[in-house]
């Protein structure tokens, strides 16, 4: 998917609208995991509206964030800065190759203790 | 036969652009009575009048339809063109193919083929059209104003210099609104006493002016020329003409724990109180909530103390009836309350407060006589960060305004610089999105703050203030430093957003006068009408207009002040020809008409008519007063004959365009 | 009862109090009451009648004769009582002019309703107690009075006469649960579509004779829009379906919030269109959306529909409320 | 009901000469959208629109008709159109007594700032009309175009 129809369908995932930014921060103010976020929440913004898609797919900072939704909650224009996380978190997840979690590594790594349940969460969530 | 003349105008490319004005004015010759059809550029522009002057001279018509753009733009316009052309202006019609077909229809085929249509309604009421001539009614040269702020102050001072009896209506005890809670005032940075209260004497000493203090408008009734105001001047239980303002009683007083809402709550006061030194009228006032005199009958301290015996505790509000010709809104603005902020902690800790509560502690009359000390334990602060644009430029949700205030920024500039002239030793961080500083000499005074004062300006936002152990932990974003900071500050200061007076909602309803979604008055035009509400008569003043700084308001009033002259200055107004006419012969005389007239337009008397067989019959018939009535039409649908009709909006007139619509 | 009132006009005519009375005559039948105005004893003695019949609405004669010199007695029923004191409120009969006799009432007859009942032919009608004995042509019969009340009457809403100068029997009182809305009620639960073709096939029967305009108190303009050709709507026969819907619409409109519910517009009717279920929705969605009112119950209030709440209901209840979809 | 694809209905709107009117303008200087088919003509206030002109509107071959004018409270003649709504309420009871769609009749609210409410409402207004499909029952066979 070239950059330009993936801007639109992480914007179309998230259902919120980064175009209201006004570019105040205050999200990244109130972001608690700031410094584990190597891209913050108004540039994460501000790279969906310029289609920086790449960058935000290759961030390691989209995983640390909380989803405590404490920016969503804060910003003055409505902006919703943790669905847009959340659609390219998604859009990450339905991209076909480069995962990090190959299924026929799996048994190596298997001991009896380990729960069913992990196992499939482990494919779900950390598969790329 | 009506001899009729269609101009279709191009409106450049407006209308041009998807709606083809040959087309129109083809289709449009082919109407009965229609005699000349043409189309121009420009129907609005010297050049466009004159072809229509003309045609009228050389064809001469009788009426003419003119296809451009909405009638509330230029019917005055195509009506005085028509007018010297020697065409009653009311045999003018407008087709409105601009806004309501051009620009709202994409396809050029449907939009030409609407603006036929509009076109043949338009020629269809014309041919209906009576010549009216607009009737006068006299013009009562008093004016109100409602609202004793600077922007009251100012209109009433202009008025009252062309020799015009002014009222101002101020519901405090005392006049000079927002101005006199102000300490400095950017961007010369003088004193808002200083430069206030000499217009507050003025007012006081110029005999053309009546100030009605702690007084609110109770009802207006009428229209412009002729306002009927009942003003209800409430009880302050002093006698203003015995009261000497010596001030006494107010250090008399046993009940002192009352909050004080001129200093807004930092401090308190007694029950009987004058807001501040240079009040006018410099009358006391009795706080009726928590006066013990009056709520258990225990006390009259105040009484026994006052040489000039003022105290009346028996007085009771008074209605007052007053004739206007004209009144103008100066109600003013108040910042938004934060308590749907509580991101800021502001209801939690005293340190955090809106720059109204700042500009009262660092104020010489304020409740820390002027030397800035935090307002939970009267240390003096070290650190302190303003917040900017808290509730402004919200996406209107509940909690927002959706506009931004204007004026935040110049003052939070004068804030930081004051603090740090003052206090040196102090550390002020300023958190903005964008410094606004649109004014004279405004840029070179925030220029001023950062450069000379160091103040330091940091563009991000604060995220969270948490207090903790007296001190303010505040997180905020650094956007262009890429960090986010964390400062132990002593006082918080929130830039709130502004929001029209509370009052104001009520008197729009009263007044007629129609307010935006944010409940600022609506103005007649954004750019041509900027003073005047769209209900002739009512003009506007000061914030309650929209956000607006002192050196704006100050501007607004006078230009309010020039309408209201011009229209006082007239002995009589040309009132609406548009009104209400009953046909003699069919009317009933049952009143119904009379029950739904808001203007109490309608009388009735006993006429002599001819029976039959030469005998005379005495019939109860309505008759309209031209000068009251405004031309509503509920009369004309109440009254089942049809004998009451609307001149200029007859009901012929209205079926004969719905006909030419639905054809 | 009729011996009195003939007494009583003839009291009134006497002594002066009146030079003419406003009463009923025999018409085309004996069943057929036709208003009548009597200046002299022996009119009155000899065409003066009073019976089951005499259902007729005298209050809007008064109209043109409360202008006439000299002053008119009136006998007026319950029901008519109220239309008399709506036209003294709209200003149309001089009070001053006019000596009200209020009449006691329980309920007219209609021949209509004694012909559905399989009675015909009949040629004298007397009333005794409860019910009727009919002389007809085929035998003598006796009916129960109630059996051939006219529609209204079955659902009487007041017995009172509200304003009278003179009382003959005993003055009634409001009957407030009448039933008087159930057709409206019904018809109500249709779907549009049966509502439609009810009342296609009630107007298209209507020959626009007027009956009901001449008649109805409410309706008494002195040039009525109908006939003003000024007007835009004039038209004298319906030339097609949407002019008989037109006619009844706009009709019914102007006498909203005016109409006592009097019923004299369906009794004129010769095509018998239920013309007071138009009037009856009026007063029903009156009552409903803006408090209970009587037309012609006294002489202050404002009729609703010259007079609004700033909290009434918005004209999508409509939506909301109406019948089945 | 079959309704082909071609019917475009057309729509009578009466917009009150101080809010509504001056609502329609300024979803036009915002340049929104809505159908041609619906064409305004202006009245002083909602309180002169006279039931005869609603009929005369169908009669002629209108399909829908709409009445807007300011919200309660804000007529420029104070007290309009609280008999308005009156009236209009009463009105549209009878027309749904008497079977006709009551959808084909309305009132909308509409103060000088919301532009985008009377486009929006008109969008709506349109389309719930053109489901209906022709107005066969108000209709005057005379005047069938």
């Amino acid at each position: 998917m070239e950059t330009k129809n993936l801007t639109q369908e992480v914007i179309r995932i998230s259902g919120a609208n980064p175009k209201k930014c006004m570019k105040c921060g205050k999200c990244t103010a109130t972001c608690p995991a700031f410094d584990q976020m190597d891209i913050h929440p108004h540039q994460f913004v501000d790279m969906v509206i310029n289609g920086r898609l790449e960058e935000l797919l290759n961030s390691r900072g989209i995983y640390n964030c909380l989803s405590c939704f404490a920016c969503m909650e804060r910003c003055p224009r409505s902006v919703e800065p943790a669905r847009l996380i959340e659609a390219v978190r998604m859009a990450v997840v339905r991209q076909k190759e480069n995962n990090h979690l190959k299924p026929d590594a799996i048994p190596a790594l298997l001991d009896d203790e380990l729960p069913q349940q992990a196992i499939t969460s482990a494919l779900r969530k950390y598969m790329k | 036969m009506q001899r009729i003349g269609v101009f279709v105008c191009w409106c450049g490319s407006n209308i041009a652009a998807t709606v083809d004005v040959e087309a129109v004015a083809n289709a449009l010759a082919m109407e009965p009575g229609v005699v000349i059809s043409t189309n121009y550029q420009y129907m609005c522009s010297q050049a466009g009048q004159e072809m229509i002057q003309n045609a009228i001279r050389e064809h001469k018509l009788t009426g003419i339809v003119v296809c451009s753009c909405s009638p509330r733009m230029h019917e005055a316009t195509f009506r005085k063109t028509a007018q010297q052309a020697g065409l009653n202006p009311y045999m003018v019609e407008i087709a409105n193919i601009r806004e309501q077909c051009s620009w709202v229809h994409k396809d050029k085929l449907t939009g030409t083929e609407k603006a036929i249509i509009l076109g043949r309604a338009a020629i269809a009421k014309v041919h209906l059209n009576a010549p009216l001539t607009a009737g006068q009614s006299p013009v009562t040269k008093r004016a109100l104003v409602i609202g004793g702020g600077i922007a009251g102050i100012q209109t009433a001072l202009d008025i009252a210099d062309a020799g015009f009896e002014v009222d101002i209506v101020e519901k405090k005890p005392t006049i000079g609104g927002k101005m006199s809670q102000i300490d400095k005032t950017f961007p010369t940075l003088d004193c808002a006493a200083c430069i206030l209260t000499p217009k507050m004497v003025d007012v006081a000493q110029n005999e053309k002016i009546k100030i009605y203090s702690y007084s609110e408008v109770e009802a207006v009734k009428g229209f412009v020329g002729n306002f009927h105001v009942t003003i209800r001047k409430k009880a302050r239980y002093v006698d203003e003409t015995k009261c000497t303002g010596c001030g006494l009683c107010t250090e008399k007083c046993p009940q002192k724990k009352v909050p004080n809402e001129f200093n807004l709550g930092l401090d308190t006061r007694r029950a009987i109180y004058i807001p501040f030194a240079q009040a006018i009228p410099k009358v006391a006032t009795i706080d009726a909530d928590y006066c013990s005199m009056l709520k258990s009958g225990k006390c009259g301290v105040c009484s026994k103390v006052c040489t000039a015996g003022a105290i009346d505790y028996k007085q009771t509000d008074q209605l007052i009836e007053q004739e206007y010709g004209a009144i103008v809104v100066a109600t003013g603005f108040n910042p938004i309350s934060m308590d749907k902020f509580d991101e800021f902690a502001y209801s939690k800790s005293p340190d955090v407060v809106t720059s109204l509560e700042y500009e009262r502690l660092m104020n010489a009359a304020g409740p820390t006589g002027g030397t800035l000390l935090r307002p939970s334990d009267k240390t003096h602060p070290h650190t302190i960060v303003f917040v900017q644009c808290v509730g402004s430029r919200c996406d209107s949700s509940e909690k927002g305004k959706s506009y931004c205030s204007k004026i935040c920024c110049m003052y939070t500039a004068k804030h930081a610089m004051l603090t740090r002239e003052k206090y040196p030793d102090t550390e002020v961080y300023v958190f903005y999105i964008d410094v606004r500083t649109p004014g004279k000499n405004f840029d070179e005074f925030y220029r001023r703050a950062v450069e000379d004062y160091d103040v330091h300006y940091v563009k991000g936002m604060v995220g969270k203030v948490t207090p903790e152990n007296g001190k303010l932990k505040v997180q905020a974003s650094d956007l262009l430093g890429g960090r986010q900071m964390h400062i132990d500050a002593d006082m918080v200061v929130l830039a709130a957003a502004i929001e029209p007076d509370k009052s104001a909602r009520p008197l729009a309803t009263m007044l007629t006068a129609s307010m935006d979604t944010n409940d600022f008055f609506t103005e007649a035009h954004p750019k041509l009408r900027p003073v005047e509400s769209p209900t002739a008569g009512i003009f506007l003043s000061g914030a309650c207009q929209g956000p607006k700084d002192i050196p704006e308001t100050v501007a607004q009033a006078g230009a309010a002040a020039s309408k209201v002259i011009g229209l006082l200055a007239k002995d009589n107004l040309t009132c609406n020809p548009c009104v209400a006419k009953s046909d003699e012969m069919m009317c009933n005389g049952c009143s119904a008409c009379e029950k739904v007239c808001p203007y109490g337009a309608i009388t009735y008397m006993d006429k002599e008519f001819r029976g039959p067989n030469r005998t005379t019959l005495i019939r109860r018939v309505a008759s309209v007063n031209p000068a009251v009535c405004q031309g509503c039409g509920a009369c004309t649908v109440a009254c089942p004959s049809g004998a009451m009709d609307l001149q200029g909006f007859s009901n012929s007139q209205i079926m004969a365009e719905v006909d030419a619509i639905c054809k | 009862m009729r011996e009195m009132i003939k007494a009583k006009a003839i009291e009134l005519l006497e002594n002066g109090t009146v030079n003419r009375v406003l009463g009923w005559k025999a018409g085309e039948f004996f069943y057929d009451l036709t208003p009548g105005i009597f200046t002299s004893r022996e009119e009155i003695e000899e065409t003066f009648e009073y019976s089951v019949f005499s259902a007729a609405n005298l209050s809007k004669y008064l109209i043109a004769e409360s202008r006439k010199e000299g002053k008119i007695a009136v006998f007026l029923k319950p029901c008519d009582s109220y239309s008399f004191q709506q036209l003294l409120k709209e200003h149309r009969i001089w009070r001053d002019r006019v000596y009200v006799v209020g009449i006691a009432c329980d309920g007219m007859c209609s021949m209509d309703v004694i012909r559905d009942k399989g009675i015909t032919g009949v040629t004298a009608v007397e009333e005794d107690g409860e019910n009727l004995k009919l002389t007809t042509l085929y035998g003598d019969k006796t009916i129960a009075k109630a059996d051939a009340l006219l529609e209204r009457c079955v659902h009487c809403k007041s017995r009172k006469v509200v304003v009278f100068d003179e009382m003959i029997g005993e003055n009634g009182e409001e009957i407030p649960d009448s039933h008087r809305f159930d057709m409206v009620e019904k018809l109500e639960a249709m779907t549009p579509e049966e509502r439609f073709a009810f009342w296609r096939g009630e107007l298209s029967r209507c020959i626009r004779c007027n009956a009901c305009r001449n008649v109805c108190p409410a309706c008494s303009c002195e040039k009525c829009v109908f006939d003003n050709d000024k007007s835009g709507i004039a038209q004298k026969a319906a030339a097609s379906d949407f002019e008989e819907n037109n006619f009844h619409i706009i009709r019914a409109f102007h006498v909203a919030s005016r109409c006592t519910d009097c019923g004299e517009c369906s009794r004129v009717c010769p095509q018998n269109i239920p013309l007071h279920l138009l009037n009856r929705k009026f007063i029903r969605d009156i009552n409903e959306l803006y408090g209970e009112y009587q037309a012609g119950s006294d002489m202050d209030t404002k009729p609703p529909l010259m007079n609004f709440t700033t909290d009434d209901c918005e004209p999508s209840v409509v939506y909301e409320r109406g019948g089945k979809v | 009901m079959q309704v082909n694809e071609t019917f475009t209905p057309t729509i009578v709107a009466f917009c009150c000469n101080w809010c509504s009117y001056a609502g329609a303008d300024l979803s036009g200087t915002n340049r929104l959208n809505y159908p041609a088919n619906v064409k305004i003509i202006r009245i002083p206030c909602s309180c002169r629109l006279n039931p005869m002109f609603i009929l005369r509107a169908f009669q002629r071959g209108a399909d829908g008709v709409i009445l807007c004018g300011c919200h309660p409270g804000d007529c420029h003649y104070t007290t309009g159109n609280y008999y308005a709504r009156r009236r209009m309420t009463l009105l549209f009871s009878m027309l749904d007594f008497l079977g006709i769609e009551k959808e084909r009749t309305r009132v909308e609210w509409v103060s000088a700032a919301e532009g985008a409410k009377f486009a929006a409402t008109m969008n709506e207004f349109v389309d719930t009309v053109t489901k209906l499909g022709k107005n066969k029952r108000l209709e005057d066979l005379r005047c069938a175009k």
